[in-house]
């Protein structure tokens, strides 16, 4: 499935800086027009410290709405780093090699903007850091660790000091290649980062351990991380919110998210990079059929949450899906859920053809993650909406500009973090890209030549 | 390193699968070999197994006429006979579809062993046939049918016996390159019934592309009727009896917690077909290292999918949910429930998370049998309690079940049940060569050593189709 | 024994005249809900009094319930609360400390009786109504949660004179506001776990005492006793009960700050 | 300094922040450790307060039922919460949103600070400050001036205000009128008809069995909504032996309506057929004394009001009928009751007769469980009852007078006619520059901003008087008001300054300020005996007593009337509508800001609207099938057009909407009353139809017919009610119901 292509060790290095080396008028444009959103995010954020969470859609009983929302999707696209530098790797998948560290970086600057959200969402954010994080004991209070709001913070930047680590960990290699090769500041900032990286055995050895320690521990954090985001839900009684599925339905509708959004990056790594030699078809391909695999196992518990909801017919419970599957606008987004995330991609990756045209995965990955930001709406927000069987309280909620401002924010604060990221370090793993040249080998059987690999047994 | 265990030696691990070794011509013949020499003990256990099946069929009949046709949970043990059955026997199959997803190679010698447990299939058939009339209808009562026609015998029964014959199509055209080849080499006159089906495959490039297809699309339906299958057994035997259960994990726990017992299954069989099977050389330390890491992870998803089945309820504490926890977990099947737990979780993972246990053979038969006696623990837990008296259309549980434990009769069905399908699988040896002579034959041809800087390294070959 | 402060709400007595929400209001200093907080659906009503409809005209009744916090025994909003704002007193009350309180709005989200209200906007008063603010209860800023509090500053006031009397609190010697001023005297306000305090009586005579949302097993300390339907509506007035297919939802213009 | 010294000394200090729970006050500064003040307790801190002395004083408010009982808590000169009075008989301790809302009134943004001098145009609203000195002497040259020709308009009056009100028109030579909602003028009306009582009546609910009320919005605000709610309780509890049974008669399901245990519709303004109907049914079923009967109707053939006869132009089935007789006749002892929108027709008069007199074929006339009626005042001469008030019919000529002059200064207090009568009278007009307006009003509203002189003068809990509610609680009542804080504003006493105008004017009057002469008149009760207040002789110490106790009442005086046959009810008559419209349009006064005129207060603006729920504004109530058949829903803009004009209202889709009545509620459309209500809704009385009721007079603003039309726009009502109609889900009832007994 790999083919082999030889390519000379220092056309990879040279290729694969190019973004730190050059900015191509791609990135002059990314950075001018993100720039601008990010601004408005910023004016948006700071409107509502100025006046409160009045300046949201947000009501009574709807305390809960479109930065949740956004929380849940940014935590999900979070999860398409450890799936594929964590699991793909202890699984030696090869394909996985162009893709790690941006998955990585993703992993990182979505985790970040996730949790913004949440922080901005409460009523005093100015003492929310104060309150949730135990650093200071002397006056004894501690936060009540039975709130899913606690074990939140806690899995949540676990995961974010694992994913740091891990990019680091894997890029010192890339850094001591920088260090060697730049001048000025760049070159102080890499030495010290370098950590002295002299490419030694025994230093590749310690970098290779830990990566792969780093990756085990991390799956761990992967689960619980997602779980109990979907606890913060699940632990309260709303109807619909308080099912047992939603935990792993949660973290696989995660990778499906996450893993597509990885496809969208590295269509956009081609196209905004040049790493055409890098990240080819095959990496597609290979994508694409964990993608339906994932895809599959997604819509399964998908299907159960829906089934399992109505399955008792309490009408607490119906109210909620009644509305779900009734009205406007969560019947466009059931639509959008079961079209975009599944109807329509699946059956275009089902085919090896389709999932080599670079476009046609494009737009699937787009359609996916449009799908999953629907999703995590449809489940948050009517559950609220139609809360237990106080129908004079039912509610609607709409979004107010301010949220959608911010929201629009964050879809430009990953990428433009990610592009600051690649002028600093490279964005594919130079090490892993040769590494790999040397473990694709070839096969011969009969006249055909197949692509094969190094194995230990 | 030589380990004994029960007082039977066991042999070291040999490093590698020596079968990769082998040329076709050696393959063909071991294959063929297996085929036709069973020795006495195969005779024996046979016979046995045979016995156990009829007693426990008269014990079948003899509790249903002692106790009566009409009450629920005078069947609560033939439930779990077919739930448990339906977990292992039923999911072994299923083994096979990952490792031909993944197109690994250490799967080439187990996949044979996977299937053929699709040869017990019957069995499950027939014992959901008897419980069937067992289960309500959906009137009154909780149900995932939203009232469609004949639902849920209708439904039900289509996927449990469309299971089972997808799970025997699987074998047969599976094994189709196999019995060609039995075809072909045995002229004795020897060649059974089975052979003469696979008179039609002479191993053209079209039929192999169609037997690949074939394979590769019936294995991964079989895994998606499993689960489905799984999942309205879970809903239609198990929720729906006990009043305000409604935990959407469940479906999914019961499902994950029937791929490891397959994998068990497997792990068992191949351990067996190692010391006794005559099948040494092809199952290596490769293959038990694989099967153990799947034993591994779905322990670890068993833990994860009964965590979340139960933390919900112990949050939202509700009088029903704390009912519903205290039936299933803490006041009247604990300690099935601890048995479970500690032999499909904690043994895999506090065993396998050694890669030493891990390699070895002998850590996951261990882990492995364990397994399979704690699924049974679990099945009991979980089927029991469904078919404990209670009023089922009431909409939420208002007091605690009585506790249903297992007398002599209900053991007698059950491991009459077990031996039966195990009876059928040792016949269905009989007719189909395992492991499988042609994906071995495959296997060997795709792999190679090669000088790698300093070192000798195998290269594994992934052909792109 | 240690108190258990509880209300009975006989619905068959309201009348749904809401002089409890208004005297709620002037005692526990709670904010003016502007049209504004109206129109986006976050007026803050500690105790407030619901309308539900049954029927359709000609045969048709409009039924009030007043819902004052149910002060749960075993409330679902306390454990989900980050940072113990949401917390249980020993006199089984629940109680929001606003120091505390982050907004995180998790309680809100957890509490079905959807009493407690948020401060979505800083609290505002023309400086000539600040006269009237009841000193004895704290102004919530913006940001934090609020609800009923049994009119905590009453309890304290009662116990503390009591004490300095040298006795325990009596039944009658203090009541909520919302009791105080409730002319049916649908609302009666006392101490549970004093047999002979009214509503302790009440409790334990009544044949019609319910708790709402009993189910859920958090054992409100507020009892309601059922309405009396002498005259029920035939059988098969239409529109008897909510029916999603039977209503499109109003689609208002949103007014969102 | 040790630390425990220091934080006594923080705590001592009242620094702001300092929580003091788990430790009690009588153990402070004992030593001990664990009692130790804590800045901050670790966990529990339930609220952050503080302890101060705070102080409850009994007074009254004549705003409701021309008195009500009152005690205020003030902490530290401020008036904190208004509560009813527990010994005063009407209120027995109970209180309305409206009483709990007079701190609001005390202390509101917008009250006048001042005295106002006009500056510019009237009606411009432009005024300047003056000082009180300057003040006076404009008023007293102004009174002066308008020695002869002086009209004073007040709101209901009864007590030492009246006293003063006659004694200053007596010396001015001026005429008093009352500005009073107009259908009461009519229920007066049909209490001299059919009871010869010039007073409100008291109803004995606790006693009685069966209740059947003809639109009287009884426990909301109609006469005397707290005591009437007491009642209810003690109905509804089975004080009387079991619980009563309440039927309720009209056109509209009300607040009040909606308590019933059956709502039977019935078309706007025929309650008097109906009850007609009742009686024919009763009578001639046997079910009452038919000779009583004769008399009670004396002249009205009842045979012509057979169910049948009037079912249909009743809207209603014969059989509704006859059922509803057989249950007011079966249960004893019964109560028929009518007021609010039935007697607002141009046959109120008729209708209220006739229901009323239905008492009297039940026997509970004077009765226990039946109408009880008023005696009169203790001491008639100082202490007057409450009159009624001026009728639309009677407003006309004194409107015509201002307008050509014959009116030289026009005195206003508590009453805002500008906005309360319909604008076809013209009176804002008629105030032209020959005429000097002088308002004694807290708030600018529409008449007060006609004014040439605004004299700003106490609040409820700022003054004294006396008052003699009207109904009273069925014996002699009289209720004292005292200042409870010290006046917020520089305002004076409206009864001070009248008195103060009456000398000028040349009058002489006994008392020199309103307190000497509420002394005065408690120290002639206690001269005049009985009462309730025993054993105190020293006059001090009496009225110190009456302070404490709120009012002097004399519960073993209960008024004797005898339940005498009626003077001839009025003659039957149907209903006459204006306009040709296809819809009867009804206004309806709400539990919160009634007519109107408490729309200044943001509590009341708040309050929903029983059943709507609606706030701060005005919409129309349309049935749910009837906005369907317009293609409306709730938020979306209609136009109703009636004779007199045309409004654009919200629509409120309501189920229990009659489909051919359209709803409006009173209370909005002030163009001025303060920043909570000015401009802010419609007034109906602006575009109902101006038809009075055929006898009285008085404005009959239920008699409008209106057509509706879709505007095409939108808005968010503001309401409590969530999105959807608040129907209950089936399994789940919020509200558990059981069957009677």
């Amino acid at each position: 499935m790999q083919e082999r292509r030889n390519l000379p060790q220092m056309e990879v290095i040279q290729e694969l800086l190019l973004p730190v080396t050059r900015t191509t008028m791609w990135m002059w444009i990314g950075f001018i027009v993100l720039g601008t959103i990010l601004a408005a995010f910023a004016f948006a954020v700071a409107w509502m410290f100025y006046w409160g969470i009045g300046v949201t859609g947000l009501n009574r009983p709807g305390m809960w709405g479109f930065m949740i929302v956004d929380f849940v999707f940014w935590i999900g696209i979070s999860h398409a780093g450890v799936m594929i530098s964590a699991i793909l790797r202890l699984t030696q998948a090869e394909w996985r090699r162009p893709v790690t560290r941006a998955a990585e970086v993703m992993t990182m600057f979505s985790l970040m903007t996730a949790m913004t959200l949440p922080f901005i969402h409460t009523g005093r954010p100015w003492r929310t850091a104060y309150w949730v994080f135990p650093y200071d004991f002397w006056r004894g209070i501690f936060p009540d660790v039975r709130s899913a709001l606690v074990m939140d913070p806690s899995a949540v930047f676990t995961y974010l000091t694992g994913t740091i680590l891990f990019i680091y960990i894997t890029t010192v290699p890339d850094i001591a290649t920088l260090r060697d090769r730049s001048t000025g500041w760049r070159k102080g900032l890499y030495r010290v980062l370098a950590l002295g990286w002299q490419n030694d055995e025994r230093q590749w050895m310690i970098q290779a351990a830990t990566g792969f320690l780093l990756a085990a521990l991390m799956l761990s954090i992967f689960v619980s991380v997602h779980s109990i985001v979907s606890w913060d839900f699940s632990f309260s009684l709303d109807p619909v919110w308080h099912t047992s599925v939603w935990a792993p339905y949660f973290v696989i509708g995660a990778v499906h998210s996450g893993v597509s959004a990885a496809v969208t990056l590295m269509v956009l790594m081609r196209w905004m990079f040049g790493f055409d030699k890098y990240i080819r078809e095959e990496h597609f391909d290979a994508i694409g059929r964990l993608l339906v695999v994932v895809a599959t196992a997604w819509v399964f518990f998908f299907m159960l949450d829906v089934f399992f909801a109505l399955f008792n017919q309490d009408p607490r419970e119906t109210a909620v899906m009644k509305m779900r599957f009734e009205q406007w606008p969560y019947t466009l987004m059931l639509v959008l859920i079961f079209v975009f995330g599944y109807f329509i991609p699946v059956p275009i990756w089902m085919f090896r053809k389709f999932r080599r045209n670079i476009k046609l995965m494009f737009w699937t990955s787009i359609m996916v993650n449009i799908g999953m930001w629907s999703e995590r709406y449809w489940l948050v927000v009517p559950g609220l909406e139609r809360k237990y069987e106080w129908t004079f309280d039912w509610n609607f909620y709409r979004p107010g500009i301010v949220e959608i401002t911010i929201i629009l924010g964050t879809f430009a604060l990953v990428p433009f973090l990610f592009m600051c990221f690649s002028k600093i370090f490279p964005p594919v793993s130079i090490w892993e890209e040769k590494e790999g040249q040397n473990f694709l080998q070839e096969i011969k059987v009969g006249k055909a030549s197949i692509p094969a690999i190094v194995r230990e047994f | 390193m030589a380990t004994v265990t029960g007082g039977h030696h066991v042999p070291e691990p040999s490093p590698v699968t020596r079968a990769w070794d082998y040329t076709p011509g050696q393959l063909v013949r071991d294959g063929l070999q297996r085929l036709r020499a069973k020795g006495q003990w195969y005779r024996i256990s046979l016979i046995i197994l045979a016995i156990l099946t009829v007693i426990g069929i008269i014990a079948l009949i003899v509790q249903a006429i002692a106790s009566g046709w009409g009450d629920r949970e005078n069947w609560g043990y033939v439930a779990v006979a077919f739930g448990y059955i339906m977990s292992t026997v039923a999911a072994a199959p299923c083994v096979c579809v990952a490792g031909r997803l993944t197109r690994a190679h250490w799967r080439r010698p187990i996949d044979r062993i996977s299937e053929i447990w699709a040869a017990a299939m019957i069995v499950p058939a027939i014992l959901f046939l008897l419980l069937m009339w067992t289960v309500p209808n959906t009137h009154g009562r909780p149900t995932i049918w939203f009232g469609w026609w004949a639902a849920p015998y209708l439904w039900d029964a289509i996927l449990v016996l469309g299971l089972a014959f997808t799970g025997y199509a699987l074998l047969y055209v599976s094994s189709i390159p196999d019995l060609a080849i039995a075809r072909a080499q045995i002229e004795d006159g020897s060649a059974n019934w089975l052979t003469r089906k696979a008179e039609g495959f002479f191993g053209t490039q079209s039929q192999w592309r169609v037997i690949e297809r074939a394979v590769a699309y019936l294995g991964a339906f079989y895994v998606v009727m499993y689960i489905g299958t799984m999942t309205v057994i879970a809903a239609d035997f198990i929720m729906s009896l006990i009043p305000g259960y409604k935990s959407a994990i469940f479906p999914a726990y019961f499902a994950i917690s029937g791929f490891g017992g397959g994998v068990a299954v497997v792990v068992v069989t191949a351990s067996i077909m190692r010391l006794w099977g005559g099948a040494e050389d092809y199952l290596g330390r490769e293959q038990f290292f694989a099967l153990a890491k799947i034993q591994l992870a779905l322990g670890l998803l068993f833990a994860y999918f009964i965590w979340t089945d139960f933390v919900i309820p112990w949050y939202g504490r509700m009088p029903w949910e704390i009912l519903q926890i205290r039936l299933l977990y803490f006041d009247s099947y604990l300690w099935y429930f601890v048995a479970a737990f500690a032999l499909c979780f904690i043994s895999p993972l506090v065993l396998l998370m050694w890669t030493k246990l891990r390699r070895g053979r002998v850590g996951p038969f261990i882990v492995s049998s364990g397994v399979l006696i704690g699924l049974l623990a679990d099945r009991i837990r979980l089927f029991s309690s469904a078919f404990s008296d209670k009023d089922i259309t009431e909409d939420r549980l208002h007091a605690l079940p009585p506790v249903l434990h297992p007398g002599v009769l209900d053991w007698l069905i059950v491991i009459g049940a077990i031996a039966a399908c195990i009876a059928l699988v040792m016949l269905a040896m009989r007719l189909i060569p395992v492991p499988s002579i042609w994906e071995m034959t495959e296997g060997t041809r795709l792999r190679a050593r090669r000088r790698f800087h300093n070192v000798e390294v195998t290269i594994i070959g992934k052909p792109d189709y | 024994m240690a108190h258990r402060w509880g209300m009975t709400i006989d619905l068959d007595l309201c009348t749904g005249c809401q002089a409890c929400v208004v005297a709620c209001q002037a005692e526990n200093n709670i904010p003016i809900n502007t049209e504004e907080n109206f129109q986006q659906r976050r007026a803050i009503e500690w105790i407030r009094v619901e309308r539900y409809w049954e029927g359709e005209f000609p045969n048709v009744k409009a039924r009030y319930i007043p819902v004052p916090c149910m002060m749960c025994e075993n409330a679902p909003c306390e454990p989900v609360c980050p940072v113990y704002a949401s917390y249980h007193t020993d006199q089984g009350l629940n109680f929001q400390v606003y120091n505390r309180c982050i907004g995180t709005r998790y309680c809100s989200v957890n509490c079905h009786w959807h009493v407690r209200f948020f401060n979505f906007w800083e609290p505002k008063w023309p400086d000539s109504l600040k006269q009237q603010l009841n000193p004895l209860v704290a102004v919530r800023s913006r940001g934090v949660m609020e609800k009923c509090s049994f009119c905590i500053q009453r309890i304290d006031h009662a116990e503390q004179s009591a004490q300095l009397q040298g006795r325990d609190v009596k039944d009658g010697d203090f009541t909520t506001a919302c009791a105080q001023a409730c002319p049916t005297r649908a609302i009666v306000f006392g101490d549970l776990n004093n047999a002979d305090s009214e509503v302790a009586k009440t409790v334990a005579s009544t044949k019609r005492g319910y708790q709402l949302l009993a189910d859920l097993g958090t054992n409100p300390a507020v009892v309601y006793l059922k309405k009396i339907d002498a005259d029920p509506l035939p059988e098969d007035s239409k529109h008897k009960y909510f029916d999603s297919s039977q209503y499109t939802r109003v689609k208002e213009t949103v007014a969102v700050g | 300094m040790r630390r425990r010294d220091f934080l006594k000394l923080v705590a001592a200090s009242g620094a702001g922040a300092v929580v003091f729970t788990g430790c009690d006050l009588s153990q402070f500064g004992d030593g001990d450790p664990k009692r130790e003040f804590q800045i901050q307790s670790a966990v529990d801190n339930p609220q952050d307060f503080a302890l101060g002395r705070d102080l409850w004083y009994a007074t009254a408010y004549p705003g409701i039922a021309g008195g009500s009982g009152l005690i205020v808590r003030v902490y530290e000169g401020r008036a904190k919460k208004v509560d009813g009075n527990p010994d005063y008989p009407l209120n027995m301790g109970r209180s309305t949103a409206l009483e709990q809302s007079l701190v609001q009134e005390l202390y509101h943004p917008d009250r006048i600070g001042g005295p106002l001098k006009l500056k510019g145009d009237r009606g411009s609203g432009s005024f300047s400050a003056l000082s009180w000195g300057d003040a006076q002497n404009e008023f007293n040259s102004m009174i002066t001036a308008g020695k002869g020709s002086t009209l004073l308009i007040t709101g209901p009056v009864s007590g030492s205000e009246a006293a003063v009100v006659d004694q200053f028109t007596k010396a001015i030579g001026g005429q008093h009128v009352t500005y009073e909602p107009e259908e009461r003028i009519v229920l007066r009306e049909a209490m001299r008809r059919v009871f010869g009582s010039e007073h409100l009546p008291a109803f004995d609910l606790g006693n009685a069995q069966f209740l059947l009320n003809f639109g009287a919005e009884f426990l909301n605000d109609w006469i005397s909504p707290v005591h009437l709610s007491i009642g209810y309780g003690a109905f509804r509890a089975g004080v009387g032996g079991k619980r009563g049974r309440y039927w309720h008669v009209g056109p509209q399901l009300s607040a009040t309506a909606a308590n019933a245990d059956k709502w039977v519709y019935i078309n706007p303004g025929t309650e008097g057929l109906v009850a007609l109907s009742l009686a024919q049914v009763m009578t001639s079923q046997g079910l009452v004394d038919k000779g009583a009967a004769s008399s009670i109707y004396n002249g009205i053939s009842l045979d012509d009001y057979a169910p049948d006869k009037v079912a249909s132009k009743a809207g209603i089935s014969a059989d509704q009928i006859t059922e509803m007789a057989k249950a007011f006749a079966g249960a004893k002892p019964a109560i028929a009751m009518a007021g609010t929108s039935a007697a607002a027709h141009t046959n109120g008069l008729f209708n209220l007769t006739a229901v009323y007199a239905l008492n009297y074929l039940v026997g509970s006339v004077g009765a226990k469980g039946g109408v009880m009626l008023n005696p009169d005042s203790p001491l008639p001469d100082v202490l007057p009852n409450m009159t009624g008030g001026t009728s639309y019919r009677d407003w006309k000529p004194i409107v015509d007078k201002i307008k050509s002059g014959g009116t030289k200064l026009v005195l206003v207090h508590d009453a805002n006619p500008v906005y309360g009568l319909p604008p076809a009278i013209g009176l804002k007009d008629a105030l032209g520059a020959g005429t000097k307006v002088v308002s004694f009003s807290n708030f600018l509203d529409e008449t007060t901003t006609q004014a040439d002189l605004v004299l700003p003068t106490l609040v409820t809990l700022e003054d004294w008087g006396l008052h003699v509610p009207d109904p009273g609680p069925g014996y002699p009542t009289v209720a004292l008001q005292q200042p409870v804080v010290k006046p917020f504003v520089d305002a004076k006493s409206f009864v001070d300054l009248l008195i103060g105008a009456a000398t000028t004017a040349g009058g002489s009057l006994p008392w020199k300020t309103n307190e000497e002469l509420v002394r005065t008149v408690v120290g002639q009760l206690q001269q005049a005996g009985g009462g309730n207040i025993t054993g105190v002789d020293d006059p001090k110490e009496y009225f110190v007593t009456v302070q404490g106790q709120g009012g002097w009442w004399d519960s073993n005086k209960a008024a004797s009337a005898a339940p005498t046959a009626p003077a001839k009810p009025t003659n039957a008559a149907e209903p006459k509508f204006d306009g040709n419209g296809e819809y009867y349009l009804l206004p309806y006064p709400t539990n919160s800001l009634s007519y109107g005129e408490n729309s200044h207060l943001p509590w009341l603006q708040a309050l929903p609207e029983p059943i709507s729920t609606n706030v701060w504004s005005t919409w129309v109530d349309v049935n749910t099938s009837t906005a369907k058949k317009l293609g409306v829903e709730t938020g979306d803009i209609v136009k109703l057009t009636t004779s007199t004009g045309s409004v654009e209202v919200a629509v409120y889709m309501n189920p229990s909407a009659p489909t051919d009545v359209l709803l409006v509620p009173f209370g909005q459309g002030h163009v001025i009353f303060s920043r909570y209500a000015e401009k802010r809704g419609e007034n109906p009385f602006a575009f109902i139809a101006a038809q009075t009721e055929a006898e009285t007079g008085a404005l009959a603003w239920a008699a409008t017919k209106v057509s509706i039309k879709k505007a095409n726009k939108k808005v968010r009502v503001p309401r409590l009610e969530g999105s959807v109609p608040a129907y209950q889900l089936e399994e789940f009832p919020i509200i558990e119901v059981e069957a009677a007994e």
